[in-house]
């Protein structure tokens, strides 16, 4: 095992914790965090798999994905809390209808 | 605004620029309009400064040493296991001029000793004491004064 | 090891130790006033002496100027951040702490 | 082998940290805190792509991932509240969990075992993997920059980028078209130490943005972290009442916006029709086309990314003044 192959280990852990919070949590905030979280995993996954070049520069061709995709996870944000926003103001509620309430 | 304080800002902005790049001269290419855009947003967004630059030589020492001073005390109060504070709110009256100098004077007082200001109403500074027992407030007018000197001001009295 | 190199250690060392205090501070003071002056204060030297260390250290300098304009922000934005900190407590009716 | 075992333990506890992070950003329950744990998240997260040797990603995410994303949440939470004051109490508080339900039993079962699976994927990977650095390494030379990210973000895979800025346009659109929100209540006036902050910081920002700019052809850096730091120099702007309230519908926005993409598409056409292949930069001109595409990528990021955050704000604003 080496430190690039721990760091993948960590982002398993991030994906599974934020995949669990976007099922589970009704609030819609959350799921966007949870979103987030997940998606920092994912990013976290390919920056430590790019690592595993020994001495040499890690490989460019994730990290420049990864900048990316910050850049994009981040006005995927911006999109996702308007929307959660124009839903409240709709129902009054941050929180997806439940099915089993009505 | 004076032609000269434009000149001034404008060796400010090319100094950072030339600390940034490590005084790379092909960095000019960029460097020439990035410092004349930040020259010209600062010239709108802050029109005027009186700093009178030879009271600035004075001030830094003095502010390097309390400020030094007021980490230590903290420090000291935080590790100390009878952790010794007597907190406390308490209302300064300002007498510098509002705007600027007042606004130095609230962020000079939270890096000095005991001192943190909570509040900038108009010419009262909200200050949150470490200890109420000590003598801040000989501390604050110290400072105030210094400001005033420092902004080419004198403060008013009541 | 030059002198020089010893006192950058000495300097880094009792930097660590005001950042250590400062996060003293902040785990044990009552309230958001007093963890501010712990955590504003406290870093603000901490920072201050490595900045020192690092600059004694330093190859040229612009790298000296670069570490002062980085000491220069962080201290308009920690100074600052703490007044607009304590400020929105005060607002919300956060009351101090007393004894 | 000493300073192997300090790396291991300080990679050990960054990643615990990140985990217990992230677990208490998810499950806590007021979502305040949720958010400030996010934003520390994201600073650890940081600390962690400069520990796996990704600088560039380190500087995005500081910006972004701990700064930008944060100020976008806390804006949406302050104006979620503002809704919910009107109806019940629970304002940013979610409402009471009702116990474990089936199906979330079902989840606790599955997550772990796909968790293990990914893990055992992993450590079945090989250590040694050189992927395409070897093949980045060896064009470099053609790209017209020395850092390998940025001749990758800007050259080899060109295309990317310029999907990128069309993805960013069109969440802006996004945004735009939901149109308002909630009507905010009567704008108080920014505090004066704030003000000031702002007013001394903007042009340093700048500075410092043509410096990200400047650096990214051989260091860490480039047009995405350049842009990030002019939009939190829009942000503090904003957030101190300069609302550029006509000005945003003015044309000199919206070609801001659209000169990023709008040269990509141009030098993507050129390329096309002279080279015969999409994004395909002639060596010896790529070092001034990556400059240029640099530069208006940056100004389009740093003004779509601000734009995000004043958001659909833009239909209040008429409806309410």
């Amino acid at each position: 095992m080496s430190i690039a192959h721990l760091y993948a280990l960590v982002s398993v852990g991030l994906i599974s914790l934020g995949l669990y919070a976007l099922i589970v949590h009704a609030h819609l905030l959350r799921k966007i965090l949870a979103i987030n979280v997940m998606g920092s995993g994912i990013f976290l996954l390919l920056v430590a798999l790019a690592q595993r070049t020994g001495t040499a520069l890690p490989d460019p061709v994730p990290h420049a994905m990864v900048i990316t995709g910050i850049v994009v996870a981040v006005s995927a944000t911006a999109l996702a809390l308007t929307l959660m926003l124009k839903l409240s103001a709709q129902t009054g509620c941050a929180e997806l209808p439940d099915k089993e309430d009505e | 605004m004076s032609g000269l304080s434009i000149l001034l800002r404008g060796i400010l902005f090319s100094l950072i620029w030339w600390l940034l790049t490590d005084g790379d001269t092909a960095s000019w290419w960029i460097g020439v309009p990035a410092v004349a855009l930040a020259l010209i947003i600062n010239i709108a967004l802050l029109p005027s400064s009186n700093l009178v630059w030879h009271e600035f030589l004075i001030f830094v020492p003095f502010f390097l040493l309390r400020s030094l001073l007021g980490g230590v005390d903290v420090a000291r109060r935080a590790i100390d296991p009878r952790m010794p504070i007597a907190p406390a709110l308490f209302e300064y009256p300002l007498r510098l001029p509002a705007g600027m100098p007042q606004v130095f004077m609230a962020n000079t007082v939270s890096l000095l000793p005991g001192t943190l200001s909570a509040e900038l109403c108009t010419n009262c500074l909200k200050v949150h004491v470490l200890d109420s027992r000590g003598g801040f407030l000989a501390e604050l007018e110290a400072v105030e004064q210094r400001v005033a000197r420092l902004f080419g001001t004198s403060l008013k009295t009541f | 090891m030059t002198l020089i190199d010893y006192l950058t250690a000495a300097l880094l060392l009792a930097g660590a130790i005001f950042f250590f205090a400062g996060t003293v501070g902040l785990l044990r003071f009552p309230d958001v006033y007093t963890r501010l002056h712990a955590l504003t204060k406290a870093d603000n030297v901490g920072l201050g002496l490595m900045v020192v260390a690092l600059a004694i250290q330093a190859e040229s300098w612009t790298a000296v100027g670069k570490l002062l304009l980085i000491w220069l922000l962080v201290m308009l934005a920690g100074a600052s951040v703490a007044h607009l900190v304590a400020r929105g407590a005060l607002r919300r009716g956060v009351r101090p702490w007393k004894q | 082998m000493e300073t192997m075992m300090v790396a291991w333990m300080l990679d050990s506890l960054l990643g615990l940290g990140l985990l217990w992070l992230a677990w208490r950003c998810l499950a806590c329950p007021n979502l305040f805190k949720a958010i400030v744990l996010f934003v520390a998240f994201g600073l650890l997260m940081a600390l962690a792509w400069v520990r796996l040797e990704a600088p560039d990603v380190a500087l995005a995410e500081a910006a972004i991932g701990a700064g930008l994303t944060g100020a976008l949440l806390m804006v949406a939470l302050a104006q979620l509240q503002s809704i919910e004051t009107n109806g019940d109490a629970a304002g940013a508080t979610e409402k009471e969990e009702r116990g474990i339900r089936p199906l979330q039993w079902l989840l606790l079962i599955v997550l772990p075992l796909i968790a293990t699976g990914l893990g055992y994927i992993i450590l079945s990977f090989p250590p040694d993997a050189p992927g395409l650095s070897t093949a980045v390494a060896t064009h470099l030379e053609a790209s017209g920059v020395s850092n390998p990210v940025t001749a990758v973000l800007l050259n080899f895979r060109g295309y990317d980028t310029l999907l990128e800025l069309i993805v960013l346009l069109l969440a802006l659109l996004g945004v735009w078209s939901l149109g308002g929100t909630v009507p905010q209540q009567a704008a108080t006036p920014a505090p004066l130490v704030l003000e000031t902050l702002t007013r001394l910081l903007v042009p340093v920002l700048i500075l410092t943005a043509a410096y990200l700019l400047w650096v990214g052809a051989h260091a860490p850096g480039g047009a995405f972290q350049a842009g990030s730091v002019l939009a939190a120099a829009g942000v503090l702007l904003l957030l101190i009442g300069r609302h550029p309230r006509a000005a945003l519908m003015a044309l000199p926005l919206r070609l801001i916006l659209v000169l990023g993409p709008a040269t990509f598409l141009v030098i993507a056409v050129v390329t096309m029709l002279i080279e015969d292949a999409l994004l395909k930069l002639p060596p010896e001109h790529a070092g001034k086309l990556i400059l240029l595409l640099e530069t208006t990528a940056m100004l389009s990021i740093g003004a779509t990314l601000a734009a995000l955050f004043l958001g659909g704000r833009r239909h209040t604003d008429k409806e309410h003044s």
